[in-house]
C-alpha cells in the first residue's frame, strides 16, 4: 500500500500544511473544546482509549481487594455495624460504603466488590476496549479513509458511554450493588431494598450497551463504504476483518441485552413478573436473554484482541500471514457460530434436550478459533522474528490463550461442566481467555501502535521487565484457580473451607506481581509521553496505510487519498513506506518485473 | 459480500466502488405511486383477511363442534402477517429495488431472531423430558412465597415503595378476587356488578369460573364458555343479539332476589352454601394452591 | 510405575483424592483425557512456537523473511478436520457422563432439597428432616450434617423457596441449579465408607451466587454403613431437650443471620437476653417497640412463634424487617423447641410458669384471614 | 501512477442557512467521495440500526412466545380482552402511514414539495391517531378495570392466574411500540419541518426522508406482528 507522491504543487497538497491531530489549538480552553467536540475519530480514540484504562483501573483495585479478602478462609470484610462493632479487615473499610441505617440488611463488602469489579470490567472496560479505542483510531487509517462513515454518530456514542459509565460509577459510589455483573434473576429484582442502585447498574449497562452498537453500526458501513481506492475485502488487514466481525456481533447481539435490561428495570419498576417465579415468570429464560447477548460479547472481547495478534505476528516477522483467508473467515465464522452457543453458560439451569444441542454446538466455535492459531504459528515458520515487547506479548498471547482455549472443552462438555460449572475452573477460564486473551492482546497492540497514536517511542527495556511480571503474575493468579476450581472451590465466596487457602494465598501473590507489571507499563508510558523519543513514521516496516501517514497522524489522516496497490503483509514483496531499503532488503527471489518499490 | 465489483474485470482502482459508474442518482428507483397504491390495498385486503379467518376459525369450532387444533390459528394468522411484512419491505422499504446488502442484513438479522426464539422456547417446554416433574411449575399462578419481602396481610414489602405485593400465598388474581368479594355484602351482588360492568363496557361476559352458584345464568345470560388451549370460542360481536335479546334489567339488587327465587334446587344449593359464606367470605375459600 | 506416580498426583492436584464410585472415576477419567490430549496440543504448539522463534529470531545474516508459501489448502484442511474429528469425541464423551447423572435409578432413594438464604434443608422420603449438627474443622464453623447410606443410588429432588441456589457436591463431580418455580435434581450413587474409618464426609456447597452468606451455605453430606444409617435414623429426634434440640436446629437454620452473643451478628439480632441492636433490647421477655407504633410489655412464646411463622406481621421499629418466612420449614417440635432454646437465653426466661410453650394459634393468623380482611384501600394500615 | 488528489477542506459555507440547506445547495461529508456513496452509507447504516430494533423487539416476541407455550389458557383470556376491532383499525391507520411515507420519498424524489409535505403531514396525523386509539380505547380503559401488569393488577375476575403476565407482555410489547411511534413521528415532524423551512429535500438530497420513512415502516412491520398475535390468536 502506498500514497504514491508526484509532487505535484498545489491543490493536491491540500493537507499538507496541516499538523498533527494532537496540537493543541486555540488555547488550553479552546483545546479542552476542541476535544470535547471533535468528530475526529482519532481524538475520540484517545479519548476512549484513557476512558477504559481508567476503568481497568478501577476494576482491577476491586480485583485486588477481592483477591486480598481471599488470603483468609474466613470472612473478614464485613460492613461497620450500627453499634459500632467492626471486624478486622484487611483491605479497609471503604467508608462511601459502611452505610449505618442498611447495617442491619446485612450489605456485605465482599459481594459489591466482585460485583464492581465484574461489571466494570465487562462493560466498561472490555467490550469497548479495543473496537472502541485501538478500532476508532486505526479502522479508519487502515482503510485510508478520512474518518468514520458517521463522525458525529461516533461522537455520540463516545458520549453515551460516558453517560453510561457515570451512571454505573454512580451506582457504585452511592451504595454499589450486590448482584454479579450477570444480574441473574429473582436474586437481582429482590437485593436492593432501596431500587435504584440495581437500576442505576442496570441502566449503565442498558446505556452502554447503545454506545456500542453505534460503534459496531459506524464500523460496517465504513468498511464497507470507505474502503480506499485499490482495496478489495482481501486486501483488508486482518484487523480489520476482526473488528468488522465483531462489530456484526455489537449490532446483532446487544439489543437483546437492551431488551433484557429494560425488562429487568420494568420488574423492578413494575414487577412485572416476566422473570419472577411468584408471577408465573421464570428466572432461567432471563438467564436466556442475557446470555443470548452475552456469549456473543465474549467474542466482542476476543476478535479484535485476535485482529491485533494478526497483526504484530506478521509485522514484527515481516512474514506475510499465513491463510490470510482463514484467518479472514474464521473472524466471520467465529461471529456467526457465537449465536449459537450461549446454553453453554446455563447447562445447570436447562433441560436436558437444549443442553446437548448446545453442547454439541459449542464444540463448533472451537474450530475457527483452532485454525486461527494454527495460521498464527505457521506464519512465524520462516519468518524474521524480532522480540520486542509487542512481539512479546503476541508471543504470550499464544500461550495463554491456548490454555484459555483448551480448558474451555471440558466446560463444553456436559458431564465435566456439571462439576466445574461456577467453580473457580470458570473464573480462571474466563480470565485465560478475556485478560490472557483480550487484555495481553491489547498492551501488545498498544505498544505496537503507540508510536503512531502520540509520535513517541517508549522505553523498550522497562516495557519488557513490564511484561515479564505482567507474564508471571498472570499466570501465578490464574493457574492455580483451574486446580481450586477442580478441587471444589465455588466462585464468589468470601469465606471458604481450609483445605483450599495454599492455593488462594498463592493466587494473591500472583495478583500482586500483576499489579506490579502493570505499574511498570504505566510509568513507561508515562515517561514516553513526557520524555520519550520523537517516533519515525514507521518504526516497525509495517505496510498498512497507518504506517504511511506521520507519527502522530495529521488531522485528515493523510496528505493524499492513499491507493492501495499491494496485501497488507507482502513483506517480500515491498520495502515499507518510510524505511530504508538496506534495512529491509527483499529476498532475491522478487523477480526483476516484480521489482521492489521503494516508498519514501 | 460486495467485493465483486474489486475483481470485475473493469475494476477501476480509483474507484473500487464503482461509485461514479453510477453517475448521480439513475441507480434509485422511483416507485410508482400506483404500484404503492396496489400495495396498500393489498395490506388492507390482507388485514381483513387475517381478521376474517380468525373470526371463521372460532365460529366452525363453536358451530360445529370441530376441534381444530390451536396451531392452525397461530399458523394462519402469521402467515398472513409474513406476507404482509414481505410486501411492506418489498416495496414501501424499496428492498426489491436496492442493494442486496440491505436485505442481507435482514435475513441475517430475522435468523438470529429465529435461533434465539427458537432455542429459548425449546428449554422451557422440554424440561420434563427425563423427568416430567421438572417441566411442572411448583405452584401455579405463583405465591411469592419465600421472596423477599413478602408477608401475609396483604401490605407492600419490606422493599420501601416496591411494587411488589405480598398476596399470603395467593396467586395476585386470587387475591384481588378475594379483596373484592370482601367489599361486598353478597356474592350475588359483585357478581350482578360483574355482568353489569362487562355490558357496559362492551366486553363479552364469560362466565367466571369462580361463580359456582352460576349467576350467570340466572342473571339470563347463557354464554358460559370461553376460549381454551383447545378450543376456541367465538369472541364479542359474532352473536349479534345476544345481549339485546338475553340482558335483564338486572342493575337492581332487588331483580337478584327475584331471579334467586327461580332458580333450580342444585342452584339453590349452592347460593345458599355462598350465602352463608358471606358472613365470613374467606373462611371457606378453597385455598387452591394449598398456601 | 511412573505412568501411575504421574496419573495421581495429578488426580490429587486435580481432586484431592481417588474418585471414590465407578461413575466419579469414569468422569475422572474423562478429565484425564482432555487433560492428556490438552497438553499434547499445547506442547505441540508451544514447542512450535518456541522452535519457531528461536530459529528465525532476526539477526544481522537474516533481516528478511526466506519466502515461503503465505497458503497451503491441503494442511489448513488437516488441522481444521483433525481437531474437529477429536471434538465430536469429546462431546460424546460428556454427553454421556450427563445423561447418566440426570437419569435415576429405580431404586434410588429420594431425598428433598430446599434451598433457602442461606441454608440446605433435607427431607428424608419417611418426612423427617436432618438435625444433626457437628463441628467439622478447626475453624470453629458449625455445619448440618446429612446422614446417608454407602453405596446407594440417591436422587435429588430440589427446589428453592427464594433466589435460584445450586446444590454442589464436588466429592461427586456434579451440581444442578435449585430453581424457586419448579424441580430439579440429580442421581448419584453414595460412595462406599472407607475401610479404616467409619465414615466418609463430602461437602455440599451452594455454587449459584444468592446474596450475602452465599459463602456460608454449606452443608456435610455424611455417608456411612447401612446399619449405621438406620440406627441414626431411629435415634434422630428420640428423647431430645428441647433446648438442645432447639439448639440444633438454631444452628441449622438461623445461625446465618442471628448470633447468640452480643458481639458477631452482621444482619440480625441476637438471641442473647439483652442484647442491643440498632437501639432496641432484644431477648425473651424483653419489652419492644414495633414499627407501626404499638408495642409489647415482654416478648412472649406467642411473639417469637409468629416472628419465626410470619415475621413481617410485627417488625421491629427501626429494622427494615427482611427475615424470611420458615413456614411450612419446621415441625411443631421444632418450632417448641427452638422456643425453648430461645427462652433458654435470656434471664427473663421461663421458671416452669408462665406457659412458656405455649402452642396455642392466635386468631386471625392463617393467610386467607389476613388476605381478606384487609380491603384494598387499607393495604398499608396494618403495614409493619 | 496517478496522484489522488484528497478532497479539499470545504471553505465554511458562509451562505445564510436557508440557501445552504436548500436540496440544490448541499455537498456531501468531507470523507465521502460522492454524494451516493454517502447516501449508500446512510441508508446502509440505517437497515443496520432497524436490524438492531427488530433484535430489540425479538426479546417480547420471545417472551410472548414462551409464556404462549406455557400458559395457553391465560394467553386465551388474555386476548379476549381485547377488542380486534380497535386492533384492527390500528392497523390500518398505520398501513395508510406507512403508504404516506413511502409516497413522501417519492415526493422528494420527484421534487414535488407540496405533495411531500401533504403526505408527511398525513403520516403525522395517521401517528396521532393511532396513539389516540391505543391510549383512549385500550390503555385508559383497562387501566381504569384493573388490567395492569404484574403485582400492579388489579382486576378482580380473572379467569387465569396468569393474566397479570399477559398484561406484563401486552403492556410492554405495546408500550415500547408506541415509544417508536414517537420516536418514528419526531422523526418525521423533523423532516417536515426541514422540508417547510429550508426545502431541505429534493431529487438528490433525500437521504433524511428515505431514512425517516424506512424506521416508520419498521414501526408499521412490528405492528402488523403484534395485531394478531395479541388480538387474534385466542
Amino acid at each position: 500500500m502506498t500514497t504514491i507522491d508526484t509532487n505535484t504543487p498545489g491543490a493536491d497538497h491540500a493537507h499538507h500544511d496541516e499538523g498533527s491531530y494532537l496540537k493543541p489549538k486555540y488555547g488550553a480552553l479552546g483545546t479542552v473544546i476542541q476535544w470535547a467536540t471533535t468528530i475526529d475519530h482519532k481524538k475520540i480514540g484517545v479519548m476512549y482509549l484513557f476512558a477504559v484504562m481508567f476503568m481497568f483501573f478501577l476494576g482491577g483495585m476491586a480485583a485486588l481487594a477481592v483477591r486480598a479478602e481471599l488470603l483468609e478462609p474466613t470472612r473478614t470484610m464485613t460492613t461497620e455495624l450500627a453499634d459500632g462493632t467492626i471486624q478486622t479487615t484487611i483491605t479497609g473499610q471503604i467508608p462511601l460504603w459502611s452505610d449505618p441505617d442498611n447495617a442491619a440488611v446485612g450489605s456485605n463488602n465482599y459481594n459489591r466488590l466482585f460485583t464492581l469489579h465484574g461489571a466494570i470490567m465487562v462493560f466498561m472496560f472490555i467490550v469497548p476496549s479495543v473496537p472502541a479505542s485501538l478500532g476508532n483510531f486505526f479502522l479508519p487509517i487502515m482503510l485510508g479513509a478520512k474518518d468514520v462513515a458517521f463522525p458525529r454518530l461516533n461522537l455520540l456514542s463516545w458520549y453515551i458511554y460516558v453517560f453510561g459509565s457515570i451512571f454505573g460509577i454512580l451506582s457504585i459510589v452511592l451504595g454499589g450493588v450486590d448482584t454479579g455483573w450477570t444480574f441473574y434473576t429473582p436474586y437481582s429484582t429482590t437485593t436492593d431494598p432501596d431500587h435504584w442502585r440495581v437500576v442505576l447498574m442496570v441502566l449503565a449497562a442498558f446505556v452502554l450497551g447503545f454506545s456500542s452498537i453505534l460503534t459496531g453500526l459506524n464500523f460496517i458501513v465504513t468498511v464497507h463504504k470507505l474502503r480506499a481506492p485499490g482495496m478489495g475485502w482481501f486486501d483488508m488487514p486482518l484487523f480489520i476483518w476482526a473488528v468488522y466481525a465483531t462489530s456484526i456481533i455489537q449490532v446483532l447481539a446487544t439489543p437483546v441485552i437492551g431488551i433484557t435490561l429494560l425488562l429487568l428495570i420494568f420488574e423492578r419498576l413494575f414487577h412485572v413478573g416476566i422473570f419472577d417465579p411468584a408471577l408465573g415468570g421464570d428466572p432461567v429464560l432471563y438467564q436466556h436473554f442475557f446470555w443470548f447477548y452475552s456469549h456473543p460479547v465474549v467474542y466482542v472481547m476476543i476478535l479484535p484482541a485476535m485482529g491485533i495478534i494478526s497483526e504484530l505476528l506478521a509485522v514484527h516477522s515481516r512474514k506475510h500471514i499465513f491463510g490470510y483467508r482463514a484467518i479472514a473467515f474464521s473472524s466471520l465464522g467465529i461471529a456467526g457460530v457465537s449465536f449459537l452457543v450461549w446454553g453453554h453458560h446455563i447447562f445447570t439451569a436447562m433441560g436436558e434436550l437444549v443442553s446437548t444441542l448446545f453442547s454439541a454446538l459449542t464444540f463448533l466455535v472451537a474450530i475457527p478459533t483452532a485454525i486461527k492459531v494454527f495460521n498464527w504459528i505457521s506464519t512465524l515458520y520462516k519468518g524474521s522474528i524480532i522480540l520486542n515487547t509487542p512481539m512479546i506479548y503476541a508471543l504470550m498471547f499464544l500461550f495463554t490463550f491456548s490454555i484459555g482455549g483448551l480448558t474451555g472443552l471440558p466446560l463444553g462438555a456436559l458431564a465435566t461442566d456439571l462439576h466445574l460449572h461456577d467453580s473457580y475452573f470458570v473464573v480462571a477460564h474466563f480470565h485465560y481467555v478475556m485478560m490472557g486473551g483480550t487484555v495481553i492482546a491489547m498492551i501488545g497492540g498498544i505498544h505496537h501502535w503507540w508510536p503512531k497514536m502520540f509520535g513517541k517511542m517508549y522505553s523498550e527495556k522497562g516495557a519488557l521487565t513490564g511484561a515479564a511480571f505482567v507474564f508471571l503474575g498472570f499466570n501465578v493468579t490464574f493457574f492455580t484457580q483451574f486446580f481450586l476450581g477442580m478441587q471444589g472451590m465455588p466462585r464468589r465466596y468470601a469465606s471458604y473451607v481450609d483445605e483450599f487457602q495454599t492455593l488462594h494465598i498463592v493466587s494473591t501473590v500472583g495478583s500482586w506481581l500483576l499489579l506490579v507489571g502493570f505499574l511498570i507499563h504505566l510509568l513507561v508510558f508515562v515517561h514516553s509521553l513526557l520524555a520519550g523519543k520523537k517516533a519515525p513514521p514507521n518504526p516497525w516496516g509495517g505496510l498498512t496505510f497507518e504506517w504511511e501517514t506521520e507519527s502522530p497522524p495529521i488531522e485528515h489522516n493523510f496528505h493524499h487519498e492513499p491507493l492501495c496497490q499491494h496485501g497488507p503483509y507482502d513483506f517480500d514483496k515491498v520495502v515499507p513506506p518510510h524505511c530504508d531499503a538496506k534495512d529491509y532488503p527483499l529476498p532475491p527471489q522478487a523477480g526483476a518485473d516484480d521489482a521492489p518499490r521503494t516508498i519514501a | 459480500m460486495n467485493d465483486t465489483n474489486a475483481h470485475a474485470p473493469a475494476f477501476d482502482p480509483m474507484d473500487p466502488h464503482g461509485s461514479t459508474h453510477a453517475g448521480g442518482h439513475h441507480g434509485h428507483v422511483i416507485v410508482h405511486w400506483r404500484t404503492q397504491l396496489i400495495i396498500l390495498f393489498a395490506l388492507l385486503a390482507l388485514t381483513a383477511l387475517t381478521v376474517f379467518v380468525a373470526q371463521a376459525e372460532s365460529l366452525i369450532i363453536a358451530e360445529m363442534g370441530i376441534t381444530i387444533p390451536h396451531w392452525v390459528n397461530i399458523l394462519g394468522a402469521m402467515i398472513i402477517a409474513v406476507v404482509k411484512a414481505t410486501l411492506v419491505c418489498m416495496f414501501f422499504m424499496q428492498l426489491k429495488y436496492d442493494k442486496p446488502l440491505n436485505a442481507l442484513v435482514l435475513f441475517f438479522c430475522l435468523f438470529c431472531v429465529f435461533l434465539f426464539l427458537f432455542f429459548a422456547t425449546l428449554d422451557l417446554t422440554s424440561r420434563g423430558l427425563i423427568r416430567p416433574e421438572r417441566a411442572q411449575y411448583l405452584v401455579a399462578g405463583g405465591t411469592g412465597e419465600g421472596l423477599n419481602g413478602t408477608v401475609q396481610d396483604g401490605t407492600v414489602s419490606s422493599n420501601p415503595g416496591s411494587p411488589r405485593i405480598a398476596t399470603g400465598g395467593l396467586a395476585i388474581t386470587e387475591f384481588r378476587f378475594e379483596q373484592k368479594r370482601a367489599s361486598y355484602d353478597s356474592d350475588r351482588a359483585m357478581w350482578s356488578d360483574y355482568y353489569h360492568h362487562q355490558e357496559e363496557t362492551g366486553a363479552h361476559p364469560h362466565r367466571h369460573e369462580k361463580d359456582t352458584t352460576n349467576y350467570f345464568a340466572l342473571l339470563g345470560y347463557d354464554h358460559p364458555e370461553r376460549s381454551t388451549e383447545e378450543r376456541s370460542r367465538p369472541s364479542h360481536g359474532l352473536t349479534p343479539g345476544l345481549f339485546a335479546e338475553h340482558a335483564p334489567a338486572h342493575h337492581a339488587a332487588d331483580h337478584h332476589d327475584d331471579a334467586h327465587a327461580d332458580t333450580d334446587h342444585a342452584a339453590d344449593d349452592h347460593a345458599a352454601e355462598t350465602h352463608t359464606d358471606d358472613e365470613h367470605p374467606a373462611d371457606d375459600h378453597p385455598e387452591d394452591d394449598g398456601h | 510405575m511412573t505412568t501411575l506416580a504421574i496419573t495421581d498426583t495429578i488426580q490429587e492436584w486435580f481432586f484431592r483424592e481417588e474418585g471414590s464410585t465407578e461413575a466419579v472415576q469414569s468422569l475422572d477419567a474423562f478429565m484425564h483425557f482432555l487433560w492428556w490430549h490438552s497438553v499434547f496440543w499445547f506442547v505441540l504448539l508451544m514447542g512450535l512456537t518456541a522452535y519457531f522463534v528461536i530459529k528465525y529470531r532476526r539477526r544481522p545474516g537474516n533481516m528478511y523473511a526466506v519466502p515461503s508459501p503465505s497458503h497451503n489448502t491441503w494442511l489448513e484442511t488437516f488441522w481444521t478436520v483433525v481437531p474437529s474429528l477429536t471434538l465430536i469425541v469429546i462431546f460424546l464423551f460428556g454427553f454421556w457422563g450427563y445423561i447418566d447423572k440426570m437419569v435415576s435409578r429405580s431404586d434410588a432413594l429420594e431425598l428433598n432439597i430446599k434451598g433457602a438464604k442461606w441454608s440446605w434443608a433435607l427431607t428424608y422420603p419417611d418426612g423427617s428432616g436432618s438435625t444433626t449438627l457437628e463441628r467439622i474443622d478447626e475453624g470453629g464453623v458449625e455445619f448440618p450434617v446429612y446422614y446417608v447410606p454407602e453405596n446407594t443410588n440417591i436422587t435429588l429432588r430440589m427446589s428453592s423457596t427464594d433466589v435460584i441456589h445450586s446444590f454442589w457436591i464436588p466429592d461427586m463431580r456434579v451440581k444442578m441449579d435449585v430453581m424457586p418455580n419448579r424441580y430439579t435434581g440429580y442421581s448419584f450413587t453414595t460412595p462406599p465408607v472407607p475401610d479404616d474409618a467409619d465414615k466418609k464426609d463430602m461437602w455440599v456447597f451452594c455454587a449459584e451466587y444468592c446474596g450475602d452468606n452465599h459463602a456460608e451455605m454449606a452443608s456435610i453430606m455424611r455417608v456411612v454403613s447401612l446399619e449405621k444409617y438406620e440406627e441414626w435414623n431411629r435415634d434422630k429426634l428420640k428423647g431430645m431437650n428441647p433446648i438442645k434440640l432447639g439448639e440444633i436446629i438454631f444452628k441449622t437454620k438461623c445461625v446465618t443471620c442471628h448470633r447468640v452473643d452480643a458481639t458477631e451478628n452482621s444482619t440480625a439480632p441476637s438471641w442473647k437476653g439483652g442484647a442491643q441492636f440498632l437501639g432496641q433490647t432484644f431477648g425473651y421477655g424483653f419489652p419492644v417497640q414495633f414499627n407501626n407504633g404499638t408495642s409489647l410489655e415482654a416478648r412472649d412464646a406467642n411473639y417469637i412463634r409468629e416472628s419465626i411463622l410470619n415475621p413481617q406481621a410485627k417488625v421491629v421499629a427501626g429494622y427494615a424487617g427482611n427475615m424470611p418466612s420458615f413456614d411450612g420449614q419446621l415441625a411443631d417440635v421444632e418450632l417448641e423447641a427452638l422456643i425453648a432454646y430461645y427462652q433458654s437465653l435470656s434471664e427473663h426466661g421461663p421458671k416452669m410458669d408462665d406457659g412458656a410453650v405455649d402452642t396455642e394459634e392466635p386468631a386471625g393468623e392463617s393467610p386467607a384471614d389476613a388476605a381478606t380482611q384487609d380491603s384494598p384501600t387499607d393495604d398499608t394500615a396494618g403495614q409493619p | 501512477m496517478t496522484t489522488i488528489d484528497a478532497h479539499h477542506h470545504p471553505v465554511p459555507d458562509q451562505r445564510p442557512k436557508k440557501e445552504r440547506l436548500f436540496w440544490k445547495n448541499r455537498g456531501h461529508a468531507e470523507h465521502f467521495r460522492s454524494h451516493e456513496e454517502e447516501f449508500d452509507a446512510c441508508k446502509f447504516g440505517m437497515w443496520l440500526f432497524l436490524a438492531t430494533e427488530v433484535l430489540l423487539f425479538a426479546g417480547i416476541f420471545c417472551a410472548y412466545a414462551v409464556f404462549r407455550t406455557m400458559y395457553p389458557d391465560a394467553w386465551a383470556a388474555g386476548s379476549h380482552y381485547l377488542n380486534w376491532k380497535i386492533g384492527g383499525l390500528n392497523t390500518v391507520v398505520l398501513l395508510i402511514s406507512s403508504f404516506t411515507a413511502a409516497m413522501a420519498v417519492r415526493c422528494a424524489q420527484l421534487d414535488q414539495q407540496r405533495w411531500l409535505k401533504i403526505n408527511l403531514v398525513i403520516t403525522l396525523l395517521c401517528a396521532a391517531a393511532f396513539v389516540f386509539i391505543k391510549l383512549n380505547y385500550e390503555y385508559i380503559p383497562k387501566l381504569l378495570d384493573g388490567k395492569a401488569p404484574g403485582t400492579f393488577y388489579s382486576y378482580p375476575f380473572a379467569h387465569d392466574p396468569h393474566e397479570p403476565l399477559w398484561w406484563g407482555v401486552y403492556y410492554i410489547g405495546t408500550g415500547i411500540h408506541a415509544l417508536h411511534v414517537f420516536i418514528g413521528a419526531g422523526l418525521l415532524a423533523w423532516v417536515l419541518y426541514r422540508a417547510t423551512r429550508y426545502k431541505a429535500y429534493g431529487p438528490t438530497e433525500y437521504t433524511m426522508v428515505e431514512n425517516s420513512a424506512l424506521y416508520w415502516h419498521l414501526v408499521d412491520l412490528v405492528w402488523i406482528f403484534l395485531f394478531p398475535l395479541l388480538y387474534l390468536i385466542h
